[in-house]
């Protein structure tokens, strides 16, 4: 298992008040994400686990969109991954961050 | 220019479509089967209680094991709730993933919920862990005696992908009642599994049909292995959930006395049954082979005119 | 003795030696080996027919049982080579030759062939193209087609799977040729007759049903949630802007979800009737939701599919099918529509380099082309206009007077951008020019040249190739939706940036799209049994699709 | 141990035990009253027919009331694989022999497990795993599944997965494994009378189902027991 730590600040927190929530699965070619409100309002974490070695850049370049696009601020975000392809990580991260909106 | 339009319309455009119990994740499974709102998970994802074993094999694990556990209410009674994710390792039972099964079923005794309910979608023993998987099954098993020794039904709902086979099967087999839809299987050996140990003359297992026919959710209820046939929404599951609780049998010696009069007449009936269609037919359905394609009312229109596979002998 | 008649007098002859393992034209299927030798010469051009779908499997048996020191040296033109015997004769010797047009299942073992020489290569075909050389200079001395029936005059009913048979017999019977059938079964009378008896010389009552492969069933269980916003993205940004009414769908699952988005999201679009009313296609099940919500008027088919035959025939309104009910099929004319009659095509690809073009060959597999390349590429001979013909011909580069601008047929690329096993969809350079240059062949196989594509889907945006205008624009615009790969990953975010705003890329949010949307609950149907009950219990899937 | 030895060992006095299609069934003399047993012989196979037959024998134990333990021997293989055995639904008579002897445990038959030979998967769970008590005898070698179809499911090398078999007993198959998981709570000695040793075993019964916490103890499941007991702890009714 490989596992990767990124950590990004946000220019505000993200809006809603759900204090966790967790979506996907810990699938073949799919991943689950657990958010946890539990950072301070600009911060942001994301820590994966996955068995694919050697995605570290792909992964740096999708949390940062995703990020970019989100402004997830106050997000500890933790991943395990069971091999999903980018996209699937991108719309997962979506919808955990759409789910903590709420 | 055709009435399936209206069927979809039906179907709630309003509420969103109705949601496929065997498409669903355990937790939406939950979420749906349950009153709105009203789950509380026990050890949930945020602790992190993960398979200890799993990295040793290099495989990646999940937050809850794939076994989601809780307790919450069903129409306004209080129950505890189990749920495996089917997709997750099979459903497989490993040494979390079972403990969290155990622990439901003993807190179930000093609780005294309404019905203990078991989402099964399990493969059997995840074999990572068998060792630990298959002694949590029969701790299960036990702790499901006692919970039902107590007067606590404890109701299995089988529906997904992974169906309920392995251990799975036989913890199935010691539940109060069965809810299955046509998707959900109930076996111990699994197609593939019979197919490599004794051929693809014993069992073709890329004949889905064949698989369906012998294993799936009408054949069990035809025959009595599964006590409700819901169609696959998790409102039809939550409905016949609400249904088979208040049947549920005691457990003592006339039930289980009962159940072998049941196994052995089965014996006796069917025994040179080579497939579930002259089983069907013995059991008076006029055209077996047009059962797999039975729509849920015309299946329960037949189960009705059938009489028999309703009973109380589990 | 004329020496104009030469041809006429060997076929004469062989079907003379023919005559003596069989009783009338009827063959039993224990003497096809005896029959094959005494009809075939060394060295000459036979068609065993089989392409993406049916497959002449009895006499193909057959042929590879042939004694090499009698049979030997065959030429062999033909549209598939999918079953391992139509490989076994080349490594036996009975065959030496090869035009062929499409490999599929045997991608792999053909290329170890042509690599170690024990195949002389012609060409690697489109259909349309080897179908046209029949008549020109690949004119078959045998074939060896495929039929449900006929009766002892010879008269053949292929059923629903006609496909190439009218071709083939045609460029053989009539040209001095000999034509052999297997059938399923000998009849007195045939439901209808497909290929008159005139046309066929020896009928072989097979031992088993010709096999078909149920190549274009797509089972929507397995359709995840990027196909169905890639077919959101097709709808809403393709179909609906250019108003495409005729059109062919290749056999991926993102152009399957866009058959199961017509009756719920194109609908809630208002689509309906606007777009997707006319198609040559085969009979995908998926089309089923589609046809049963009146969306589809039309449908030609190139094939059948497994199951779907009781579906046609109570959908005559839709499909083409004959006096006796069931489908009529044909390859020739279905690609000719395809390429001059349809406004767009939209298919999937393994491989889409910075040009822009495409290949479905990896470094160990030629799986040859089949029909895409026909029904993707824009026809030169075509001279009819339609508003999406003209509009996409608005927007590609004009060089010369505007007043004598013509069209152009919509050719998109619908794909992920990583492919199964965290595989790249874009690259800097197809595998296919490595291959070529592996395995000697002077033409890179490329599937769509770059200059027939004119967008490209992916579930980050569509590229709209049409509106560039450089090379670079062209490349940034790849990129562009290139998504996570190295390719992607390369952009010019800038300039992507600035293309974006010429709508050149266009993001879901672009279009009004919500990536979270694109929901399961969004698929007319979400299972085989979804399928069924939409057909109202007329399509009957095999079993390896069933789960009940 | 030889079926026939531990009997001897068992019923000094003799007993009607008899072997008929690899199942074991009928009883002994034991502590002044009888000591019923039951179970499979020979490597066998349990399918439908075999589960249906123990599992009356030990109904027949619990009508006949009076407390008499019963003793569930097994050398068996796993259950049966085959098409007419899951068309008859094979999960029901497994499930159905295990409940009996959960019943005549509840009823006050002590229940325990003998492991002499093999046993796999669904016939282990339905017959020595449905007991209060398990306990094994030397030479015993109980698995879910041998290495070789582990390697093939797994996708893992054999070699790779011997060598973690070693100080890995969650998923290696034999008795020690076992042992270590708590499934097996003790192995009895060949050369003492198995008569006192189950009589032993019988007087020190758990009341409580103990495994996990065996387990824990042995370090073959490091975590099971307290999974378990704080989802006991956490759960309440809402």
């Amino acid at each position: 298992m490989e596992k990767l730590s990124f950590r990004h600040t946000t220019s505000r927190a993200l809006p809603g008040a759900k204090a966790q929530a967790i979506t996907g699965v810990v699938a073949s070619g799919n991943l689950e994400v657990l958010l946890e409100r539990t950072l301070p309002p600009t911060e942001c974490t994301v820590e994966i686990e996955t068995p694919i070695r050697g995605y570290g850049e792909v992964w740096e370049a999708v949390v940062a969109d995703f990020v970019a696009r989100a402004e997830p601020g106050g997000l500890r975000i933790t991943i395990n991954d069971g091999g999903a392809r980018p996209d699937t990580v991108s719309l997962r991260l979506l919808q955990g961050a759409r789910l903590m909106e709420v | 220019m055709n009435e399936r339009i209206i069927d979809l319309a039906a179907r709630g455009e309003g509420r969103g479509w109705a949601t496929s119990w065997y498409e669903a994740s355990a937790r939406a499974r939950i979420d749906g089967l349950l009153d709105a709102g009203s789950f509380r998970e026990v050890i949930g994802p945020e602790q992190r209680r993960m398979s200890p074993h799993l990295p040793l094999f290099d495989l990646p694990r999940a937050f809850d094991d794939g076994m989601i556990v809780g307790s919450g209410r069903l129409d306004g009674s209080a129950v505890l709730v189990a749920a495996q994710e089917g997709r997750f390792m099979g459903g497989a039972f490993g040494e979390i993933h079972g403990a969290k099964l155990v622990g439901l079923l003993r807190a179930a005794l000093k609780l005294k919920p309404a019905a203990v309910l078991i989402l099964f979608d399990t493969g059997g023993v995840r074999l990572q862990e068998a060792n630990a998987g298959e002694t949590a099954i029969a701790e299960v098993m036990r702790a499901i005696m006692r919970v039902r020794a107590a007067g606590v039904p404890v109701i299995g709902l089988i529906g997904g992908r992974a169906g309920a086979y392995g251990g799975g099967g036989l913890i199935a087999g010691t539940c109060s009642r069965l809810v299955v839809s046509e998707g959900g299987r109930i076996s111990v050996s699994g197609p593939e599994v019979i197919e490599t140990n004794k051929g693809a003359e014993e069992f073709d297992s890329r004949d889905r049909a064949l698989v369906w026919r012998t294993m799936g959710g009408k054949h069990r209820r035809l025959t009595g292995g599964a006590d409700a046939y819901a169609d696959d929404t998790i409102e039809a599951f939550r409905q016949a959930a609400l249904d088979q609780i208040g049947r549920a049998p005691a457990f003592d010696l006339a039930t289980l006395e009962a159940e072998q009069r049941r196994l052995e007449e089965r014996l006796v009936r069917f025994g040179d049954c080579r497939d579930a269609t002259e089983i069907w037919g013995q059991l008076g359905v006029n055209d077996p082979e047009s059962v797999p394609a039975l729509t849920t009312a015309d299946f329960e229109t037949l189960l009705v005119s059938l009489g028999e596979t309703t009973h109380d002998a589990r | 003795m004329s020496g104009w008649r030469r041809e006429r007098e060997a076929r004469d002859a062989r079907i003379e030696a023919g005559r003596s393992h069989a009783e009338g034209k009827v063959v039993a299927a224990d003497k096809v080996v005896d029959l094959l030798e005494a009809i075939l010469r060394p060295g000459d051009r036979v068609c065993l027919e089989g392409d993406n779908q049916k497959q002449a499997d009895c006499l193909a048996r057959g042929l590879s049982q042939c004694d090499p020191s009698r049979v030997h040296d065959l030429h062999m033109v033909q549209s598939g080579i999918v079953l391992p015997e139509h490989l076994d004769i080349f490594e036996q010797g009975i065959a030496k030759r090869l035009d062929y047009s499409y490999s599929g299942p045997q991608g792999g073992r053909i290329a170890r062939m042509l690599y170690g020489g024990q195949i002389e290569l012609g060409a690697v075909h489109t259909y349309l193209e080897l179908f046209a050389r029949y008549f020109v200079d690949l004119t078959p001395n045998v074939a060896l087609i495929a039929g449900v029936s006929a009766d002892r005059d010879g008269n053949l009913y292929t059923g629903p799977n006609t496909e190439d048979t009218p071709t083939v017999v045609e460029a053989t019977a009539f040209k001095n040729g000999v034509v052999v059938a297997q059938v399923n079964e000998i009849v007195d009378r045939v439901p209808r007759v497909d290929i008159p008896g005139d046309r066929v010389d020896f009928v072989v009552e097979a031992d088993k049903p010709f096999y078909v492969e149920p190549l274009f069933t797509r089972d929507p269980a397995a359709m995840t949630e990027t196909q169905i916003l890639m077919a959101m993205m097709a709808i809403k940004g393709i179909y609906a802007e250019y108003g495409i009414r005729r059109l062919n769908h290749g056999i991926g699952f993102g152009t399957a979800a866009i058959e199961l988005l017509l009756p719920t999201y194109a609908e809630r679009l208002g689509l309906k009737g606007e777009i997707a009313t006319h198609w040559a296609l085969n009979p995908h099940p998926t089309l089923i939701p589609a046809i049963e919500s009146g969306w589809v008027k039309q449908v030609h088919c190139f094939g059948s599919e497994v199951g779907m035959d009781r579906y046609i025939r109570e959908r005559s309104d839709i499909f083409f099918t004959g006096a006796d009910g069931s489908l009529r099929s044909n390859r020739a004319f279905c690609q000719t529509a395809g390429l001059y009659a349809c406004d767009l095509f939209i298919g999937s690809t393994l491989q889409i380099d910075l040009t822009g073009h495409s290949s479905t060959v990896t470094q160990n597999r030629v799986a040859g082309f089949g029909g895409a390349p026909n029904m993707g590429s824009d026809p030169h001979g075509r001279r009819h206009p339609s508003d999406t013909w003209m509009k996409a011909g608005r927007e590609a580069q004009v060089t010369g007077d505007p007043a004598l601008m013509r069209g152009r047929k919509l050719v998109v690329q619908i794909v992920e951008t990583f492919g199964d096993g965290l595989v790249p969809t874009f690259v800097e350079r197809l595998d296919a020019l490595e291959l070529a240059k592996k395995i000697g062949l002077e033409l890179a196989p490329v599937m769509v040249y770059a200059d027939d594509v004119t967008h490209i889907v992916t579930e980050e945006g569509i590229a709209n190739l049409l509106l560039c205008r450089t090379a670079d624009e062209r490349e940034q615009a790849i990129r562009g939706v290139a998504g996570y790969t190295e390719i992607g990953r390369g952009r010019d975010r800038a300039m992507v940036e600035r293309l974006r705003q010429r709508g050149i890329v266009r993001r879901p949010e672009d279009l009004g799209i919500e990536p979270l949307d694109a929901d399961r609950s969004l698929l007319a149907a979400k299972s085989i049994k979804d399928l069924v009950h939409w057909s109202g219990g007329l399509y009957e899937p095999p079993a390896k699709f069933r789960n009940w | 141990m030889m079926l026939a030895e531990i009997l001897a060992s068992l019923f000094p006095e003799g007993h009607t035990v008899t072997i008929a299609d690899g199942l074991i069934s009928g009883e002994g003399p034991f502590r002044g009253g009888r000591l019923a047993v039951i179970g499979i012989d020979g490597d066998t196979a349990l399918g439908v027919d075999g589960a249906c037959r123990l599992a009356g024998d030990v109904l027949d134990v619990v009508r006949r009331g009076g407390g008499t333990p019963i003793l569930v021997a097994i050398d068996s293989d796993s259950q049966r694989m085959s098409r007419r055995d899951e068309l008859l639904g094979l999960n029901e008579y497994l499930a159905h022999l295990a409940k009996t002897l959960l019943l005549a445990d509840a009823h006050g038959h002590p229940t325990v497990g003998l492991i002499y030979g093999h046993s796999a998967a669904g016939a282990f769970i339905a017959t020595a795993l449905a007991t209060r008590v398990l306990v094994g005898l030397p030479g015993a070698n109980p698995s879910v599944m041998d290495l070789p179809s582990v390697a093939r499911v797994t996708k893992l090398p054999l070699d790779r997965l011997e060598a973690m078999a070693k100080d890995t007993p969650v998923f290696a198959p034999g008795l020690d494994n076992m042992v270590r998981t708590g499934a097996v709570q003790a192995v009895l000695d060949p050369d003492l009378p198995l008569a006192d040793q189950i009589a032993a075993v019988i007087d020190a019964m758990p009341e409580d189902d103990h495994r996990d916490r065996l387990g824990r103890e042995r370090g073959g499941r490091p975590v099971a027991e307290e999974v378990a007991a704080q989802v006991v702890r956490d759960a309440a009714l809402g």
